[in-house]
């Protein structure tokens, strides 16, 4: 398996040398001229006003929450789903009592309103 | 072991013949053929962004009633080559407020976080980068430096329209790479193993046929996590300017824009991978080229379809986004899940094993048709009493 | 061949400077970080044992598995109280959120 | 030095600079960022313990969702106070202190211990580490108790984190 992981291991290498390619070729081709002006931030084409920090609504952080949860529980399922050949039909319940107490979370989050976009 | 016949085995074979005769270590020739192999794939996926740049655009002004690029070179081939150049000669700026290392990272990010799914892709009988026995994580893993990179773009602009534009695609990303994965879990219990070779060869019959629904829902999930339309509010013009790539100007944009194609293609592949059999079709096991072409020729069906999407819904609004994915999707694919594993263990080899999954495919179809017809019977009642109160009419 | 010293060394100091991190920094959200660290300490050390003293059964995974839902949970409910104490106190340093202090 | 080592001392150096430069960084969407190149370095690792399972979801979790977390939190639980002088608290020489002793009496302990130069037997190819992972967690006699217990856990570190984060109604 390890040869296997050798080939990702330079895939990630050689992935992050392609695209670095054509930066660096216009880095040599592309003019470069900065004066004051064109280096301040674009945002909307007028003069920005204000902090960038902006006041952001809570939701953000309750979807990656929700989220969070989701992922470590599916990635349990994983392992069961591969292994389901030798399982007994009990241990197929018990993943589905799993994903049942998945389905509670989410129905609560629904529930408490934490999914809405307020 | 002829070319015609492998091709690939045949020259690689030649070539570490070679390599061994010029006595070099084992090992050292296991890494050059690897590293050949690396190459080989990786610009395959580039190269093909470019070709599809241009066949999106030629398909995209059929759907519009256009003609689409037909100046530079037959068929306007050459369009995208010279969109290359501009790009390449346009000067680059990194805003002065900037946060300079993340700024110049997350193009670069962006496009390795596709790049990288190529590695397992299962091109052919016995074509595959790297055959791990966790691709399908793989797969959601590397999904999660593409999150990474819109974050730190977003952040590193310093522009509140890039940093709200961040926040959404976020929200938006990995709201829908729940279903996502809940879906990859279904082609893996069908096919018992999480390697890409595997589940295409346990493809004797297309798990399509055992799981439609879970096929459309990947799809969709998939078109969301591309950000396009009807999903692409991380870059809604009216109210964000460009979204998170706002600062970002010539060959950066230009990544973030390859990126995105590249993923797009990619979608279609891995729909044909994991739910139409990959390269399988008939001559596929003798001749591993034909398995190229088929599995392109499914990739490119699935890729016309979110081409024909994007050409054909409008941008939806965001909260209808986020509730169509955490009411809708995710619940379905949960009951989906439940469902085709309990049917899956007790009627495996059996002939009632087909007859049972598509009617669990069905049986959740109808219930959502059900309650959507419930909701929309409730809504259209709240309108009317609407409708009822008085409203100020013109004298 | 790497021998299992160097993953323990590794563990060791990972440790460590999660450890550093949890007493000295100011900022909650900081200790979570250095949480974070000091788990994946464990985890490298758990997984280590597994590969090199008990390969022939699989405890070690199945306890690194565990670990990560530990710590997914602890991240999610200690980020919550955090932007829950900012929401009300307008603070992140730990040492003014003395709440419960006597 | 095989090639193996030096990868292995690339990764590891990688890794206990990017966890430094976390709990020493001010500004915390940096120490982020930086707990991301640590996160990954531990992936890594874990790949080089034939531990791919693990390495995915190192990826997946602590990368794809856990960053993302404390990353939306920093800029949620940003202002004002923002500005703090020292990022340290008084006693962070002491702590940093304490914490190099405690590395070298750890190194020091570890090191009279007779297995602390064991090497790795090869693990048979026939083995499926996942399939003996998946049966293990849903087994009576493996780990379906931590299997089902950790659900109830997530379930309640949701419903307890919605209820502290959400803001109360009528506020």
């Amino acid at each position: 398996m390890l040869d296997q992981w050798l080939f990702v291991g330079i895939f990630v290498s050689i992935a992050a040398v392609f695209p670095l390619l054509p930066l660096v070729m216009a880095r040599f081709l592309a003019p470069r001229k900065p004066n004051r002006i064109k280096q301040e931030t674009y945002e909307c084409g007028i003069e920005t006003v204000g902090d960038t920090w902006v006041q952001f609504k809570i939701q953000y952080y309750v979807y990656a929450l929700v989220f969070l949860i989701f992922d470590i529980e599916t990635v349990f399922l994983y392992p069961w789903a591969v292994s389901f050949d030798v399982l007994p039909l009990f241990a197929v319940f018990e993943g589905v009592l799993f994903i049942l107490i998945l389905a509670a979370g989410l129905f609560y989050a629904w529930r408490k309103g934490a999914l809405e976009w307020s | 072991m002829t070319f015609f016949e492998d091709p690939v085995v045949f020259l690689s074979n030649l070539i570490q013949d070679l390599l061994v005769g010029l006595n070099l270590a084992p090992s050292v020739v296991t890494f050059f053929m690897t590293l050949l192999g690396v190459v080989i794939v990786a610009s395959f996926g580039l190269i093909a962004v470019i070709f599809l740049i241009w066949l999106e655009r030629k398909v995209a002004a059929r759907f519009q009633d256009r003609i689409g690029p037909n100046r530079a070179g037959p068929y306007g081939l050459l369009q995208t080559f010279a969109d290359i150049i501009k790009l390449i000669t346009k000067e680059d700026i990194t805003p002065d407020n900037a946060d300079k290392v993340a700024f110049n990272i997350a193009p670069i990010l962006s496009v390795v976080s596709v790049l990288l799914i190529w590695a397992v892709i299962p091109f052919a009988s016995g074509w595959i980068g790297s055959d791990i026995n966790v691709g399908v994580l793989y797969i959601g893993a590397v999904g999660s430096f593409g999150i990474l990179s819109v974050l730190m773009a977003g952040w590193s602009s310093n522009n509140k329209y890039a940093l709200l534009g961040a926040f959404r695609a976020v929200a938006q990303l990995i709201s829908y790479e729940v279903p996502m994965l809940i879906t990859l879990l279904i082609p893996v219990l069908l096919a018992r193993t999480m390697g890409l070779m595997g589940i295409v060869e346990a493809q004797s019959t297309w798990f399509v046929v055992y799981a439609p629904l879970p096929a459309l829902i990947f799809l969709i999930s998939s078109i969301a996590e591309i950000g396009r339309t009807p999903f692409d509010l991380l870059e809604a013009e009216s109210e964000i300017v460009a979204g998170f790539h706002t600062e970002y100007t010539g060959m950066k944009f230009g990544l973030f824009f390859a990126g995105e194609f590249l993923h797009a293609f990619t979608i279609g592949v891995l729909t044909a991978i994991l739910f139409f059999g990959g390269w399988r079709g008939p001559g596929a096991e003798t001749y591993p080229v034909l398995g190229v072409i088929y599995l392109m020729l499914k990739a490119l069906g699935g890729y016309f379809i979110v081409m024909w999407v994007r050409t054909t819904l409008p941008r939806i609004r965001i909260d209808h986004m986020l509730n169509f994915n955490w009411k809708l999707l995710v619940p379905v694919t949960l009951a989906l899940l439940m469902l085709i594993a309990v049917l899956d263990k007790a009627f495996a080899g059996t002939a009632l094993y087909l007859p049972a999954l598509i009617a669990a495919n069905l049986v959740v179809f109808a219930g959502l048709m059900v309650a959507l017809r419930q909701l929309a019977v409730r809504q259209r009642k709240e309108r009317k009493r609407f409708k009822k109160r008085p409203v100020a009419k013109p004298a | 061949m790497i021998p299992l010293s160097w993953y323990l060394i590794l563990a060791a100091g990972l440790f460590c400077i999660g450890f550093y991190g949890v007493l000295a920094r100011r900022n909650a959200i900081a200790i979570l970080m250095s949480i974070e660290l000091m788990l994946n300490a464990v985890n490298i050390n758990l997984v280590a044992f597994w590969r090199f003293l008990a390969p022939e059964s699989i405890s070690g995974q199945a306890f690194a598995v565990i670990v990560f839902a530990v710590a997914a949970a602890e991240v999610a409910v200690g980020l919550a109280l955090v932007i829950s104490i900012y929401r009300s106190r307008k603070t992140v340093i730990a040492e003014e959120i003395n709440l419960m202090k006597w | 030095m095989t090639p193996i080592q030096l990868v292995f001392l690339f990764v590891a150096f990688a890794t206990l600079w990017a966890a430094f430069m976390v709990v020493t960084r001010n500004n915390l969407v940096h120490a982020a960022l930086f707990l991301v190149i640590a996160l990954f370095g531990v992936a890594v690792l874990f790949v080089m313990l034939e531990a791919g399972f693990l390495a995915v979801i190192q990826v997946l979790v602590y990368i794809g969702a856990i960053a993302i977390l404390m990353i939306f939190a920093v800029m949620l639980t940003r202002g004002d106070v923002d500005d703090i002088p020292d990022i340290t608290n008084r006693y962070a020489g002491w702590v940093g202190l304490v914490a190099v002793l405690f590395f070298s009496s750890l190194v020091i302990l570890m090191a009279q211990w007779p297995s602390f130069t064991a090497l790795a037997k090869p693990i048979l190819s026939s083995r499926d580490t996942i399939v003996e992972l998946g049966t293990a967690l849903v087994s009576p006699n493996g780990y379906v108790i931590p299997f089902e217990v950790a659900s109830v856990m997530l379930l309640a570190a949701l419903i307890g984190a919605l209820v502290v984060a959400r803001p109360r109604k009528g506020k």
